[in-house]
């Protein structure tokens, strides 16, 4: 039998006579990331911790984005319900070092102030609630899929907002920032660099993920699910395991923006905060790696000085979303680093 | 429990039904016929119930603010529909949703800035305003039972209008096949704008009548934008009758919900904690009774179409 | 006689008050190209989605090989060899050739639940795609995105990700539609020596590729089998020129 | 970035222009500008800003941002006054969730906070600081101080009502505390809850003889409209909050009749609040609300205090502000051991007022020199 092309890669990958490591997509990308990197570590040169805090915030909302993608961008799952594992997360954050502050249990167990129990808490806890979440939402799909995520997270918000052991709606101070060993948390660049490396952890998985068969799998589920169901793989368990690691990416986000903040409450589970990371996804652009955090990058910043110059900035920040959906197809990372090449 | 209350709560179910059901059927018409997820939906109804409010006090007439509150919206879905909407249809959902966010953000804060911070008046007509007595002795509020009355009108209104006329042809047409009404040469353009005018008006009918119920102020949108998608998501995206089962079944699950959870609870805790649960668990209701459904019939109870 | 690979027997389908399939019985043998003709509108797109999984017949059972499939999933019966292609092209528009293929070779090899390695430099998914689009004569194309391909074109990348999954039996929805002459020939060229290896069950509308191809021919009209035979009877059978000029 | 644009565009008239003094001193106010219960920050901010005004001087600078009432906003700007701007002392936080996520990292870092509004049990107990300072109440002190007069005037069966958040417990629970009767029943609602037919319908089945209510905002004003509209003829009786001037403006006269708790009546009649409602009216052509009161309030003990000491003096800033050594617009205020008011509570009656809208109008005196009971908790 012949075989022609035993050992070259598909050329695809190569565009003839350019480095790819020089490309357009790979400065921005190169670029942004470095951006991330430096300006808080001048900021922090400089003694001005308040943008190295901004940094860090713009570095969890990234990552909680980038998670969202997964779903959204890569596997075309609309959730309009990622609040419910940024919530969770950050409540596991909260809770974990509310028992551990006092001594008492919680289900049986102490409370811990280690972050890597948290954060593996966390990660298995979201893992668990969108497991039982997406096998039911993924029995539908487009608009329903869309309600029925929010229909899940508000149902997290209400309990969370009632429920009066964790503070309702007051939500739960986190007194002591949680601590990792060989670290001091409390100083603002080394808990940038822990959320800057959640960060880089989350995207290079996405991009390992995505280049794997799983994540071949994936896109064929998302471009036509037909041909993947043909080809003998069945679309429900790749959805599912998908939304699954997504809400886990989200759910460490939310743990470390807990730890931001000091604090966590319901409206990290309201639906205005998955339409938020929704925003973000679609702005940086929708299925693209870096998109996430390029929509971070330019929201967030929105959000502080807009909110500085005038009352009225949630208007501005409207006229800005609507010229970049109008205007802008491709987001922001699709008109800086130009369309996306498939392979 | 006694009849009589049961019996004013089952009212209280299907008013709160009702204005649902306005806000919804809007919502579902413009989804139906371009397959568009209008998140300013909530806005048309600020708009409504801003314009009334305003037009009563200056003109004293409940009636003129309301002719104003409804053509108001209806202006306003037009002329969003003319700038912004028809560049979407052929976009993805998502894009959709992003611009229609960032259209709240325009109306509410632009509502703001305009009109200030502070809740604006609006009560019903002197004509409306009594209560009139249930059989069984207790009394039940006029105007709620005109919503009532004006729900079914507008139901009524609606599969009259989509069954009978040469607009609800083109709009059955547009919902079953977007590609054949070109064909057919019915200038498309115009009717997806009167269709997206039509569903601001409802929305701005039902801003305008709750108003007078309600805090008239910016934001009053979101909450009931949120209940219209999970009535509309329940019923079947696209459908009319579906839309109208699904907000009396919203109505009615969550008004019950509220009054007899809190003492099906008393039952097995005490007061003060069954009062805490159960309102709790009110809250959630409706979604877990829209999750339980789509686990169910994915596609609603009465999907128009794929 | 050899065993069949393929069988159904006694399919029903109603929809509402349309009986789209009724009492469907049909074989497909070793070594044979089965086709399957009948008029617009007698119920032969039900019929492939009953065999393919899509749809749930309401009676009948379908057996490949011995084992009975009436009741597994699209994705099962692909994995136990039913490969198909389909009438209107089915492929991920942005994604490469190679990558349409790939993916069945992907799923021959078990579950698709391996995070790590990336599938561009996996040879054991990369050789059997070259390989399917070998046979096709279209690897030349590996790497163009399916977006460009002409109509002819697409038409053998659904017959290469159908073979690429190395089936026990293939269904073959319209092969030959919008193919211009020469790759009509190419085709019937290829399905020849193809049917050596897979027996194929073929819905074709061209009539002279059925009649050239196919070593058995089924007739449906109105959702039941009216005829069946070799070409030769076929072509008298005065119940198909009725079912076919009668229209 | 230009301190004087991130103090926002629309403050350049009333923010005193910074000069080149070496003491000058620095506020941030966080406060909730826009969406839906904006009206309370802009009272706030309004009432703040006119007494800053009227004191007329040059070596303060005010820092304005909006949280959008969402915590996590409001934590990051408080990062951003803390860290960036180096404000000597913090203030503006209406809602408890939004003070809660805020107050104990800004107080715990240094740094003074004066509430203008929120006053929730955990910062007047176990969590307070010595860098905080309530001006306006603890939570619970308007609703206790109707339980109280509401015994006093011999209702014998009231029925509750309240949203089910921790506010609205607590406001319960402070009722009840003062009431010391028994109530006939307790309704919790939906927070942001619209239609209230279920509830009322509840309530007219039941043989309460008075109604007690706790709806901010939004809640009160559909509340109060549907509760006209439904013909129940029985007493109504809330805290400020829910019958705030905005508020009835916005009711009507459905409002008419209902009596309320509050520490301050524009009509109460001492010169320093003559001197603010007259003031505010001629500044913003509006009748002054509680929370333009306690913005104005706040401003004006720190004025005081400022007489005193430079906040970066922090032991006799302190001091200065523990004193009150100020003319508050409600006559009488001191501090109790936890930073937290101990005042009048006064009650008010909804009326018609000479332009035919409905206004409060002062009727008598609740409770005299009211202290919270979280007080015992607090160890500074």
């Amino acid at each position: 039998m012949t075989r022609l092309h035993p050992t070259t890669t598909p050329a695809a990958e190569r565009p003839a006579g350019t480095n790819r490591w020089l490309d357009r997509a790979h400065l921005v990308q190169g670029g942004l990331l470095t951006l991330m990197l430096l300006a808080p570590v001048a900021a922090h040169l400089l003694g001005e911790v308040y943008y190295v805090n901004l940094a860090s915030r713009i570095a969890l909302v990234a990552m909680a984005a980038v998670g969202l993608n997964l779903a959204i961008g890569y596997g075309g799952m609309i959730s309009f319900g990622h609040a419910a594992y940024f919530g969770l997360g950050g409540y596991v954050s909260g809770v974990s070092a509310y028992h551990a502050f006092d001594g008492s249990l919680v289900m049986g167990l102490p409370g811990s102030d280690d972050m890597l129990v948290i954060w593996l808490a966390a990660a298995l806890l979201c893992g668990l609630l969108a497991l039982v979440i997406g096998a039911i939402s993924l029995r539908t799909s487009g608009v329903y899929f869309i309600m029925i995520t929010l229909a899940f997270a508000q149902m997290a918000y209400y309990f969370a907002n009632s429920w009066p052991d964790y503070g309702g709606e007051d939500g739960l101070p986190i007194y002591l920032r949680n601590s990792l060993p060989g670290l001091d948390t409390n100083h603002a660049l080394s808990f940038f660099l822990v959320c800057f490396t959640g960060l880089v952890f989350s995207l290079a998985l996405t991009s390992r993920l995505m280049k794997s068969r799983f994540g071949a799998a994936l896109s064929m589920a998302r471009l036509n699910e037909t041909r993947l169901a043909t080809a003998g793989i069945s679309p429900f368990p790749i959805r599912l395991v998908a939304f699954v690691i997504s809400a886990m990416i989200t759910g460490l986000a939310g743990a470390l923006y807990a730890d931001l903040n000091g604090f966590v409450s319901p409206s990290m589970l309201s639906w205005h905060l998955s339409g938020e990371l929704m925003v973000i996804v679609i702005l940086g652009g929708v299925g693209r790696l870096y998109g996430p955090l390029a929509g971070a990058i330019l929201f967030v910043l929105m959000e502080t000085l807009l909110g500085g110059l005038t009352e009225y900035w949630k208007f501005f920040l409207g006229l800005v979303l609507l010229g970049v959906v109008l205007f802008a197809r491709q987001g922001v990372i699709g008109w800086l680093a130009g369309r996306e090449r498939h392979e | 429990m006694s009849v009589t209350l049961l019996i004013e709560q089952l009212i209280n179910g299907l008013q709160l039904g009702t204005m649902l059901f306005l806000m919804a059927s809007g919502l579902t018409l413009v989804f139906g016929v371009m397959g568009l997820i209008n998140l300013a939906h909530g806005s048309f109804y600020m708009v409504g119930a801003y314009v009334t409010a305003l037009a009563t006090a200056s003109t004293g007439s409940f009636l003129l603010g309301l002719a104003a509150g409804v053509l108001a919206a209806a202006a306003a879905g037009a002329i969003v529909e003319l700038l912004v909407i028809r560049r979407l249809y052929r976009r993805q959902h998502l894009d959709q949703v992003l611009a229609t966010f960032a259209l709240i953000l325009i109306f509410s804060e632009g509502t703001r800035w305009l009109f200030g911070s502070s809740p604006l008046w609006l009560s019903p007509p002197e004509a409306l305003a009594g209560s009139v007595a249930l059989p069984g002795g207790s009394r039940y509020p006029v105007y709620r039972l005109v919503i009532i009355a004006v729900g079914v009108v507008v139901a009524a209104g609606l599969y009259l209008l989509i069954a009978h006329t040469r607009l609800g042809m083109r709009i059955r047409a547009g919902e079953s096949d977007r590609e054949m009404i070109g064909a057919l040469g019915v200038n498309i353009r115009r009717l997806y704008t009167l269709v997206f005018a039509l569903g601001a008006a409802l929305a701005g009918l039902a801003g305008s009548l709750v108003g007078a119920l309600q805090s008239v102020q910016v934001g009053m949108g979101e909450p009931v934008l949120i209940l219209a998608f999970v009535v509309i998501v329940i019923g079947g995206i696209g459908s009319i009758k579906g839309a109208l089962l699904g907000a009396l079944l919203v109505g009615l699950v969550d008004t019950l919900g509220r009054v007899f959870l809190p003492a099906l609870f008393g039952q097995f805790m005490a007061p003060s904690d069954a009062a805490g649960a159960g309102t709790a668990l009110a809250a959630m209701l409706i979604y877990i009774l829209m999750a339980v459904i789509l686990a169910f019939k994915p596609k609603g109870l009465f999907a128009a179409h794929d | 006689m050899s065993e069949a690979v393929l069988s159904m027997s006694g399919l029903h389908k109603r929809f509402g008050a349309l009986q789209a399939t009724h009492d469907v019985s049909l074989d497909l043998r070793a070594g044979e190209i089965h086709a399957l003709i009948g008029p617009n509108g007698a119920g032969k797109s039900t019929l492939i989605a009953q065999i393919a999984g899509s749809l749930r017949p309401d009676a009948g059972q379908i057996h490949l090989g011995q084992r009975d499939i009436t009741a597994l999933g699209v994705a099962r019966r692909a994995r136990l060899g039913l490969g198909r292609s389909f009438q209107v092209s089915c492929l991920a528009e942005p994604l490469s050739v190679l990558r349409n293929v790939m993916i069945g070779a992907q799923a021959l090899q078990g579950h698709s639940f391996r995070f790590w390695r990336p599938v561009s430099r996996d040879r054991s998914l990369l050789e059997p795609a070259y390989e399917a689009l070998e046979r096709m004569h279209l690897a030349h194309r590996a790497d163009t995105p399916v977006a460009a391909l002409s109509h002819g074109e697409r038409r053998q990348v659904e017959v290469a990700c159908a073979l690429v999954l190395e089936p026990r039996a293939l269904l073959l929805d319209e092969p030959m539609a919008g193919l211009g002459p020469e790759g009509s020939a190419r085709l019937t060229e290829l399905l020849e020596t193809l049917k050596r290896e897979v027996p194929i069950l073929l819905i074709e509308h061209d009539m002279d590729a059925v009649f050239r191809l196919a070593d058995r021919i089924s007739v449906l009209v109105a959702g039941s089998v009216i005829a069946h035979g070799d070409s030769a009877a076929i072509r008298r059978d005065p119940r198909v020129r009725d079912a076919y000029l009668g229209d | 970035m230009n301190k004087l644009t991130r103090a926002g565009l629309g403050l350049l008239m009333t923010t005193a222009v910074a000069t080149a003094q070496a003491e000058e001193v620095r506020i941030g106010m966080i406060t909730t500008l826009s969406g839906g219960g904006s009206h309370l920050g802009v009272d706030v901010r309004d009432g703040f800003m006119l007494a800053i005004d009227q004191a007329d001087r040059g070596d303060i600078e005010v820092l304005i941002q909006d949280d959008a009432r969402r915590p996590d906003l409001a934590k990051t700007l408080s990062n951003e006054f803390m860290q960036r701007d180096e404000v000597d002392i913090m203030t503006g936080i209406i809602w408890s969730n939004l003070a809660m996520a805020v107050v104990p990292s800004v107080v715990r870092q240094g740094t003074f906070y004066l509430s203008p509004n929120a006053g929730p049990s955990a910062l007047a107990g176990k969590m307070c600081h010595e860098n905080y300072f309530n001006v306006a109440y603890q939570n619970d002190n308007l609703h206790g101080a109707m339980g109280a007069w509401m015994r006093e005037q011999g209702y014998e069966a009231p029925i509750l009502m309240a949203p089910n958040y921790p506010a609205g417990t607590d406001a319960l629970a402070g009722f009840k505390h003062l009431y010391e009767g028994e109530v006939i029943d307790e309704i919790y609602t939906q927070l942001g809850q619209t239609d209230y037919a279920a509830e009322i319908a509840r309530i007219r089945a039941s043989d309460a003889d008075s109604l007690f209510f706790f709806l901010p905002g939004g809640m009160g004003i559909s509340f109060m409209k549907q509760w006209e509209n439904s013909g129940v003829e029985m007493p109504v009786f809330g805290a400020a909050f829910s019958l705030d001037e905005t508020i009835i403006k916005a009711v009507g006269s459905a409002a008419i009749g209902a009596m309320n708790t509050s520490q301050w009546a524009y009509d109460l009649e001492n010169a320093a609040n003559q001197a603010f409602v007259e003031g505010f009216r001629e500044a913003y052509e509006r009748t002054p609300t509680l929370y333009a009161a306690q913005g104005y309030d706040t401003a004006r003990l720190i004025l005081s205090a400022l007489e005193k000491a430079h906040p970066s003096d922090k032991d006799a800033f302190r001091e200065a502000l523990r004193e009150a050594d100020f003319d508050s617009v409600r006559g009488k205020f001191r501090f109790g051991p936890n930073h937290h008011p101990i005042q009048d509570i006064h009650v008010r009656e909804v009326v018609e007022g000479e332009d035919g809208e409905p206004t409060n109008r002062l009727v008598g005196l609740a409770v005299e020199d009211i202290q919270d009971v979280y007080a015992e908790q607090c160890r500074m």
